[in-house]
């Protein structure tokens, strides 16, 4: 199906933000002063956006400890996430969760998580949130190809098809689980799409450095669940531009490795070609939004480091809502 | 005012909140049974007959039979929570913690603080606990000591009938997470229980017996032999404030510390083991808040450092008995 | 392959022990005089006995809730067994375990298990030595229908494949997990099989309620195995001849159902007719087994009453080697 | 002796072991690194590098590269040593207790007392636990109280180079399960070790500072603070004897009690949440066995009852800082 000129717009706008907020994160991390584990999501921004863009507010995602990008792709604020990752008051979560916790339920964003596996379950129960309100809402678990060794995936992934709970496991194979490859660590090698089958779930597969393969294929997806036929799986083949964490040294990555992948398999490179190419947009369009989001990122960046600090009070806060 | 069973109190109060508020719902293995077979649902409606009736009411939307997944019961009720349900999910026994805890400590217990207070979480899970069935290491087991030590969590333990309605609809209503835990020997206890639309705070201990010379605190199963010395040591001018913290999370520090002051002597009774327990908890909050009312050293009677065993004997040795609990009562009472 | 006239005759003695033993706690517990709870493998015989008799004693099993059937066929003492569930301090765990944790680390046999799913890692790990060792030992986990459900499980078969470990899953298909039925409970219905080969194994099915299928099935998974193929798993269809535990009411049988199966399904006749009818062994060898048995267990019953008791100080003991 | 850091000592002891015995292995996450990569095995050697170099010199059947699952490595550990290896399990993370906590308590705890003491359970379980990384909720958090009240365990909590060395022998040789924890901002602390086959028994604490008017017990990362209290206040004359645990189960009571009873006040200083912690553990054994010798009652300093958040200020002032300790030994030191 083709999208129109402005959903084309959008869609790079939203990759173009991920893209630059995690390099500008890699910056600035740096120089030591954001605190904490930091887990960069460049190089999968296709699937993020091909993903969210399909939803609504009250449709509900969960995502993993590397979850920028699935945080701005359902519409978390830009300034609040740098705020949060700098450990500000004025952050999303008010600087007590940081980078691996960022959560903003009123967008259907239920946390990015620092367990990994975790996500899968919360995501079901959303999901028979869903089905119990029936009006075709549906929950998704992104899930790396790490976490889908973590015992919680398989039982979320059953839970859902005995309940047939309106829930999506987008699984992103970007080959790495820290510094173990895929073919290592998941038994079937680079197949995790076939496990989820094996639970009695349909199944797709997509190409994950191309936006149009994860929204097209993620529109068949969301049509069937939303339909009611239960929970579905979906695998995207993807990349990850930097380390596993900042920091990392990636002796495991091979000769060029890291040059290949951000010359051939570049989501936003890929996504450029292909509109310019259709004639679809230009490059002038795109010049434009690129240097619009680079101003938005280097706004949020100059709001982060102005924002209020904690104080020490802040501790005892929000532990309860009553106590 | 109503007799009424332990175990009733719990299906009738999960009963009237769901018909009260259409967002409660109950999940677990079993909690329908019989589901997928010829013999059909509502076989068993939870091994301990706590869910008896609810899915023939509610049916299979609200009333969700589970496959023996623990840790995906825990973060389905995590995620209802989230999407604004109010899910009530049974952990058939308190030992499978074992293999859910991550969900219950690292995910219900923190989303609220980790996400700077914008969201609620008010998902109850139950379970039953405790010794007295034989059931051995692994099906015996107390944890309210693990999950009271984890900030985020209430903790309930309700020890009769009346309080299990009372504190159950709280713990339903609440927009917090809270563990409650039913011991599983008094599962069969009878009592009185009020009518209507009954609550109970948390925070608020009960005292069940009241006297002048020490302060006995316990709850579960355990309490009912701490009034029982009591009652005994009454009948020789021996008087003790036996108290049912009824919440370890809140605890009513007040009900405690103002006992104690008026008889400087603590004993603590507890099911838990002995290193880092609950008993201990309270034993040090009062060496601290209370120290100057102290004129004996605080006493926790608890089983061994041991798993639990199998056979009567050895449960019924593992278990602190009366008269070990009444030893200690007569140590404080005899200090110096 | 045929087997022996004395290979045959052990495996009927086996089954029938486990048969008679099972049948006779069902009475006694009746009249309250063995606490806890206990779960009867009655009606599964052929398949703990199909798959021991080709293990020896270095080869380990790792078994479940349901566990007296595989510690007998794995060479548990039977008086030893008795005394332990009657609470006897010369009980094989002096006591202390009861019914759901006996073990006999001698005879390869690491223990029942009271936690659904808890032993198929246990048995990887168990594999995983026999590997360092490298004499062709294996170890095999022993997992219901129900037990495929839990995390441990499927991680458990992951982490075998991945380290090529030398393990066998066993999955005993009695269509119940407690009062559930397996065409709810496992998305997949009938076939966990299949959930295993989607990790990447070799699988195998056959008939649990015949001695010979299983067996026969066995002889080829352990060939595999033994020969350094990494982990296979096994799927048996079996039956459950009484309540989950003792004490259950079985509301959640189907008329009738519990005749036909004993009627139809009944590994022990089932033996008996296939061996006799192909005139291998007769009635009359068999009865004579029956009789011995039944001898055996009246024995074992009247030692495990007679045994001494634990006394309280034994609650002390044996928590540590050294404190 | 040897200048050695934290982690190396975790290193240098492992490989000393295996060299030694061919029954210890090695497995968790990434302790080999880049398996199944273009670069190779060995890219990494453990996140926290405490198993670099391993793989190299043992090889991949003694050095077990795992995927995601840590119940999965857990029983793995529980399994190898049932059968007869000295398995040593990485936890990558302490908190990741959550999703393994029954292999650790249900399994490993209590196999021989459920099998009746005929069998061993030689595992050694290591995890990185801790603040100070303003890593947050998840991966900040101590479980030494956790895993401490539970019967069948040994816990070990090294707070030095040389500790490591000395405990981590006592581990690996040690028949039982045991817990070593190491705390993830010690890694990079420096100090003496001394050379050859040292070991340290479990069950005896170390006396780090001397004095005779206060008691301080503390441990990991906090250790320090409090000694830096107690040097700042040794300038003005006050003594504190400060002791660590060096184990937790087995607890050196007597070098606890022993001090108390000169110094007649007790501090306990741990990173461990407030209930049901470590802390209140020690208070109340104080409170039992040293009742007549205390002149102030036994404070505890931890943590508040929060989960750990993320930010830098919010770190800090969540850990007890050394003012906290130090107001703590001056409210006792001026106690009525
Ligand atoms: C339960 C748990 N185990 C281990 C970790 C440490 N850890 C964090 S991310 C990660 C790798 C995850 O790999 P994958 O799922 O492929 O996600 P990716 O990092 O590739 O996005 C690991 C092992 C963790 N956070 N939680
Ligand atoms: C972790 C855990 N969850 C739940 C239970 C309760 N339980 C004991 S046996 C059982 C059913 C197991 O079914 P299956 O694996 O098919 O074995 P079967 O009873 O048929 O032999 C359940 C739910 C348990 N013991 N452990
Ligand atoms: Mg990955
Ligand atoms: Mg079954």
């Amino acid at each position: 199906m083709q999208l129109s000129r402005d959903a084309l717009l959008r869609a790079y706008r939203q990759m173009k933000v991920i893209r630059e907020f995690e390099e500008r994160l890699h910056t600035e991390i740096q120089t030591g002063e954001i605190a904490g584990f930091t887990h960069l999501y460049c190089g999968q921004e296709a699937v993020a956006v091909g993903v969210c863009e399909h939803l609504s507010n009250d449709d509900k995602i969960v995502s993993t400890h590397r979850g920028h990008g699935h945080c701005l792709a359902k519409g978390c604020d830009v300034n609040g996430m740098m705020a949060e990752i700098w450990g500000s008051r004025e952050g999303l979560c008010k600087g007590k969760g940081g980078s691996m916790h960022i959560a903003d339920i009123d967008q259907g964003m239920l946390g990015a998580n620092g367990i990994v596996g975790a996500g899968a379950p919360i995501a079901v129960g959303a999901a028979l949130a869903a089905k119990l309100n029936g009006e075709g809402k549906v929950s998704i678990a992104f899930s790396g190809d790490g976490a889908c060794n973590q015992g919680t995936t398989f039982e979320a992934m059953n839970l859902a098809v005995v309940t047939q709970a309106p829930c999506i496991f987008v699984f992103e194979n970007n080959h790495y689980s820290e510094h173990t490859g895929v073919d290592y660590a998941v038994g079937t090698a680079r197949d995790i799409a076939s496990r989820a089958e094996a639970f009695g779930m349909k199944v797709w597969r997509g190409d994950g450095t191309d936006f149009f393969s994860v929204h097209d294929t993620m529109r068949e997806v969301l049509e069937y669940v939303r339909a009611g036929n239960g929970p579905a799986a979906v695998e995207f083949d993807t990349e990850r531009f930097f380390g596993h964490f900042e920091g990392d040294p990636q002796r495991y990555r091979g000769p060029g490795e890291l040059d290949r992948i951000r010359e051939t398999r570049d989501c936003l490179k890929i996504f450029r070609a292909s509109v310019t190419g259709a004639k679809l947009l230009d490059h002038a369009d795109l010049d434009a939004l690129d240097a619009e989001v680079l101003k938005a990122i280097d706004d949020a960046v100059d709001k982060a480091r102005a924002a209020d600090r904690p104080t020490p009070e802040d501790v005892l806060a929000d532990v309860y809502i009553a106590y | 005012m109503a007799q009424m069973m332990y175990r009733d109190a719990v299906v009738t109060t999960i009963a009237e909140e769901m018909e009260r508020d259409p967002n409660v719902v109950v999940l677990g293995e079993d909690v329908v049974g019989g589901m997928g077979t010829a013999g059909g649902p509502e076989a068993i409606g939870g091994i301990w007959s706590t869910s008896t009736g609810l899915y023939g009411k509610f049916g299979k939307d609200r009333v969700i039979d589970t496959p023996i997944s623990e840790s995906a019961i825990m973060g389905a009720a995590a995620g209802l929570a989230l999407a604004g349900k109010r899910p009530i999910a049974e952990l058939m026994f308190a030992d499978f913690i074992g293999v859910s805890l991550d969900q219950i400590w690292n995910q219900l217990a923190k989303f609220r603080y980790m996400f700077g207070g914008k969201t609620k979480c008010p998902a109850v899970i139950r379970m039953a606990y405790g010794a007295g069935y034989n059931a051995a290491a692994q099906h015996s087991q107390s944890v309210h000591q693990i999950l009271t030590g984890m900030p985020g969590l209430k903790v309930v333990m309700p020890s009769t009938p009346a309080d299990v309605k009372g504190l159950l609809r709280t713990a339903i209503r609440d927009d917090d997470p809270v563990i409650f835990l039913e011991h599983k020997a008094l599962y069969g206890m009878s009592g009185d229980v009020p009518e209507g639309d009954y609550s109970i705070p948390f925070g608020h201990a009960r005292l069940t017996r009241a006297g002048q010379d020490v302060t006995i605190v316990s709850s579960g199963l355990l309490l009912g032999f701490c009034e029982a010395v009591a009652d005994k040591l009454a009948a020789e001018g021996i008087g003790c404030d036996v108290i049912d913290p009824r919440t370890t999370s809140p605890l009513d520090e007040e009900a405690i510390l103002d006992s104690v002051e008026v008889t400087g002597r603590l004993v603590v009774v507890d099911e838990a083991p002995p290193r880092c327990g609950l008993a201990a908890d309270i034993c040090a909050l009062v060496a601290d808040k209370a120290f100057s009312s102290l004129k004996a050293p605080p006493q926790a009677v608890t089983p061994p450092h041991t798993p639990i065993p199998f056979a009567r004997e050895l449960e019924t040795a593992y278990l602190p008995s009366t008269d070990k609990i009444e030893a200690a009562v007569r140590k404080v009472l005899g200090w110096r």
